[in-house]
């Protein structure tokens, strides 16, 4: 099995940046189902739509780059070199799992590939890629933090004073804002008084962008940019990524507070089949390679949940390791 | 008449806000999609877009815009989703709130509810399955209240919005989707303050609160033990008075809690018992908590994390036959101190 | 003795503003030298330099209306209607002060003239504020609300969330951030990447606009814009006022990081000069006048200082008054 | 030698960033000025801009990225100015950085020291004079130390720096002109974690943290007591052994403590010691604590708030000549339950 680095230095060539991101999302629908048949526990937070956000940004930052992700943080963590069995031995809790298994969905980390733990704590992300960023700048080592968040996230005081605090020390982080319409139950204008969230970077003269969140190279192309402008010593950059997700907000969640048509609209940007057509266009791939992508994608994640539904549960041994405090 | 625990919530809430046209409820998510426990069914329906509002992500914004609107005419209650949350906005409820009766010599008084839900069992994982009833038990100017099902999450609620002064609500997330007969109206409200006895013994007094109230029932069955429980209802003030006159009969206390043996809330219960009752007691005091770890994601850690029917049931029939403390499973287990 | 209610209404008369803006410079002075002295205990945060800014807000609300000040907030107490023996009785702990004594220098209040009771908290006044609004657009009741705060307070996540609220609620309120250059010893712009506060405002697609502080008209005209707006169901405003402290932040500090000559050149602007100069330009008063308004003012605070010595200690029992939950 | 305690604390925090170029200080107005309370005198001018740092105003903001860094290679600390001003921020300190090694499964670790001042004498009023130990006591993942002078400052200061995991210091403010002898350098280090027999004897065990510390020896010496008097310096982990030892002889333990009757940080020590020690005592547990009020501001009834010495003499007296508890002053004039 290839390591969390080796899958991630893969991502330098484009078919395995499709691949990527028919992985997270073939492994988001099989997540959807075994929490519906009952086969996990707690909740869950699913991410289809807004793979070429995740997969964008691995391919542009190094391994040692250091990276604050949310609850919704499969698809980046998959995208960032985490394998299915990691990720998936954490949603239900084996010992094979990201964090051995105490962590559940909302908790995945691989320090190999920079993922610091992912929070569940909205907007709680930002001050600490800032704070990543801070290491950095002083040790010296070259690396870039990046913080991902949600629309909703930029209503909520961390996300002011992480901006804040990156701007007046110039240091290199890139804020990535995954604007998916919603924010729970809420589409985003309703919490929001501003259409362009972008708009937000002004109040601390961040240089702020608007970007295709289902086209990868848009997304590609928009974080190189940041992350030059972060090592070169040019300090923050806010991105928003427009996008959508597919699912509801959570396990529980059939979002019927959408619009009819509004899902419709979204999925004919499709960020897989964008992707899929343009390399098909640039002849690198052809229909039936791409069919043939999916299907290998669909039986890794099949054998993936067969394995980890045999796989050990996290010990109780395990609930007191790593507690520190003592 | 048998509801669910959120139902009693939103009936509670729905009663008092025809009653008192202040009455209002914001919080994320609790309009239009009814809470994400379902706990404000039908408010937006009956009370409209103005008495109950949806607000952005924004948890110290909001809590402070209850304060001041409670400070200037209404009664808002506010719902923090999951109890970790307030961790964003404490200074509003212990800081601001809790201290603006005072701080105003009385001239200004903040009648606040911030009701959150609490506590492990449902698989949400470290951040979103604590209880963190000490961040608000050594605040003067709040209440604490917590209630153990369908019957006293109507009639405490009930008693909350109509407090003068801010008030805690904790609620068990487990116990949300529990039926239990409820008594409706105004013979439904609990007072504040007040504990109740839901069994009688001779044996031991056993005082806990929230979901351990009805795990702490069902192990004084199955251990066969003959032993006063008292739901304490409120946490602040708790009702010093019943659980001191319960304990001068049995001699022994055994507090049952979902919350870290480090700075648990028993121990302010514990602590005082000890002192107040010392004549009294022919056992030492016990506590049975959870031990001092994060609380873990998955369905069968999470059950061993929570003190379960039988450890309770062992812990008690051991004090009751030793007259000695049971030591907590993690340290006969050799897991940490 | 006036009433509250009555020295607010006095406000109505421009030589009462330029008195009332006396009495706070004067009052402050006096203050600073009781600490000096030892006569106070704890800490003090006065606020020469900025009494056009109180004043110029007091003359606009109406007592109905609420406000929201800070732990600088003598000026803005005594602008607003309380009487010097309250704020001083309350300074010197005395069961003559605003809240009996028990507060303290940083925590005023009085309900007849809708000053809420200040906050020693940076930032919290502000979401208060937003609450005080929204009270008034559910009953009805006419009134406006308003936050008052420093530059150091628009970089806490408070002030991002009150802001924020408002907007998507289109509240009743006015954002009144006095900008004095410095948040305790750090000048602004070393804690803030813009140049003007005011910029915040968009974020929110909250109008803002910039006030020179030192002139009690131009705070009246942008206040009573404001107030307008708000009171029309227009929404809030969001006002920087610049203007200057010219004690330090509090009784302990002597402003050394002041950089040389930038007090003098407030000086230059004082809010009591502009506004005398221009009500004798008015022929509203002549020198002879103001100087006695100035003795009259200095010997009121001086009898006020001798009764408040005098007046009797916040008593135990006062402590445990008004404490609530039980 | 003799030094303030602010002045240990700077030579603590310089020490570790002279033998350690991960260290470094954040906070409000911390560099240029060198801290409100002049606890970081002369770092700035040693260490310069990168490693001693002012901040905005933004507590959350800057305890986040103190985390960030203390994940990622630094040692931060992280002064707040009051303690009451984590109010803002709590959520970094207790639901992220605590569980952060828990949550990475070992992979990060957060070596973060958050200090602040605490406490009540200076006429700070209600929301700059409380202690709040109960906003952490209750969190798995955290340590919490209070240093009682000087000497522990220091002693302290550079083993919270030195440790692994996120440490709260919790500085009482009143402390901070204070001199007292303190041995600096290697041999000045003083473990987490373990408690400090300060005076020894045999009537009763006193148990207690920060300045109430220097008040409880007073009182001993006063009531001509013989007594063990224990400095806890860690209030978590705090020294169980230690305390259960000195219990075990003497039989009896009064706390004394600056924080409210409700809830206060005595409640974990009482608690488990009136159980685990239960057969060795002779009287009941006494915690003698502030009332159940927000601090009130002027000098006279800052006194009457906090523990005085003569009003612990009167309670340690009273414990060991009645083996009765001695009812709080405030009860018995009649002035709160
Ligand atoms: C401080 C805080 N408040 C509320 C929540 C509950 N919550 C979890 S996700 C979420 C919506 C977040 O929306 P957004 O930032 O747009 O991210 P998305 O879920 O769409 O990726 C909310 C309200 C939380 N986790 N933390
Ligand atoms: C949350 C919080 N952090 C820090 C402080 C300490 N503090 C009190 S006043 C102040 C400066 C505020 O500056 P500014 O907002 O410009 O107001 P000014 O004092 O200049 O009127 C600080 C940092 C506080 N009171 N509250
Ligand atoms: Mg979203
Ligand atoms: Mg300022």
């Amino acid at each position: 099995m290839m390591t969390p680095r080796e899958r991630r230095a893969a991502l330098a060539d484009p078919v395995a940046c499709l691949e990527r991101m028919m992985e997270i999302r073939s492994f988001e629908d099989r997540i959807k189902e075994l929490f519906a048949e009952g086969v996990v526990h707690g909740t869950t937070h699913t991410c289809q739509g807004q793979e070429a956000v995740s997969v964008g940004i691995a391919k542009v930052l190094e391994p040692a780059d250091q990276v604050c992700c949310t609850y919704r943080g499969h698809g980046h963590a998959l995208a960032l070199g985490l394998t299915l069995d990691a990720v998936l031995g954490e949603i239900m809790g084996r010992t094979t799992g990201a964090v051995g298994g105490v962590g559940g969905s909302m908790h995945l980390c691989d320090r190999s590939v920079g993922l610091l733990p992912t929070s569940a704590i909205v907007g709680a992300g930002i001050p600490i890629a800032v704070g990543a960023a801070l290491a950095s700048s002083m040790t010296g080592d070259g690396s870039v933090a990046l913080a991902l968040f949600g629309d909703g996230a930029t209503n909520i005081g961390a996300f002011h004073e992480g901006l804040n605090l990156a701007a007046i020390w110039r240091l290199p982080v890139v804020f990535v804002c995954e604007n998916n319409v919603y924010g729970e139950y809420s589409r985003f204008d309703r919490t929001t008084p501003i259409e362009d969230l972008a708009e937000r970077g002004r109040a601390y003269a961040i240089p702020s962008e608007i970007v295709d969140g289902q086209s990868l190279d848009a997304v590609v192309g928009a974080v190189e940019h940041a992350v030059e402008r972060a090592r070169a010593g040019g300090g923050p950059t806010f991105l928003e990524c427009k996008t959508y997700r597919y699912s509801g907000h959570s396990r529980a969640d059939a979002a019927t507070y959408r619009p009819e048509g509004e899902l419709d609209r979204w999925l004919a940007r499709d960020p897989l089949s964008l992707y899929a057509q343009q390399l098909v266009g640039l002849g690198v791939l052809d229909d039936a390679k791409v069919a043939a992508l999916r299907k290998a994608v669909d039986d890794r994640v099949n054998e993936c949940v067969e394995r980890t539904k045999a796989a050990e549960p996290a010990t109780v041994e395990s609930m007191f390791r790593n507690v520190g405090g003592r | 008449m048998k509801m669910r625990m959120r139902q009693a919530i939103a009936q509670a809430i729905a009663d008092e806000m025809r009653a008192d046209p202040t009455v209002m409820l914001m919080g994320e998510d609790i309009a239009e999609a009814e809470g994400p426990f379902k706990t404000s069914e039908g408010l937006l329906a009956e009370f409209g877009p103005l008495r109950v509002r949806d607000t952005p992500i924004s948890e110290m914004g909001f809590c402070g815009a209850a304060l001041g609107a409670a400070a200037t005419g209404l009664r808002p209650i506010v719902e923090i989703m999951f109890i970790e949350f307030i961790g964003v906005a404490l200074d509003m409820v212990t800081t601001e709130a809790a201290k603006f009766r005072y701080l105003s010599g009385g001239q200004y008084t903040a009648p606040l509810v911030v009701r959150a839900s609490t506590g492990a069992g449902l698989g949400f994982g470290a951040q979103h399955s604590q209880t963190l009833e000490s961040w608000f038990t050594s605040c003067p100017g709040l209440k604490v209240v917590v209630p153990s099902g369908s019957r006293t999450a109507y009639g405490l609620m009930r008693s909350a919005i109509r407090d003068p002064d801010p008030v805690v609500v904790l609620e068990s997330r487990t116990l949300y989707a529990e039926r239990e007969e409820t008594v409706t109206g105004e013979e439904g409200v609990i007072p504040l303050g007040v504990g109740e006895v839901l069994r009688t013994g001779g044996d031991a007094t056993v005082v806990s609160i929230g979901q351990m109230v009805g795990r702490a029932a069902q192990a004084i069955g199955q251990a066969g033990i003959s032993a006063d429980l008292i739901d304490l209802r409120t946490l602040v003030p708790w009702d010093r008075g019943l659980v001191e006159a319960s304990v001068a009969r049995t001699g022994r206390l055994v507090v049952v809690e979902e919350s870290p043996y480090t700075g648990g809330w028993g121990t302010d219960v514990a602590a005082h018992v000890a002192s107040s009752c010392f004549a009294s007691l022919r056992a030492p005091v016990v506590r049975i908590t959870c031990p001092d770890v994060p609380v873990p994601y998955p369905a069968h850690l999470e059950q061993v994390y929570l003190p379960s029917v039988d450890g309770i049931a062992r812990a008690i029939t051991h004090v009751v036959e030793t007259g000695t403390r049971p030591v907590p499973w993690w340290e006969k287990e050799g897991l940490v101190r």
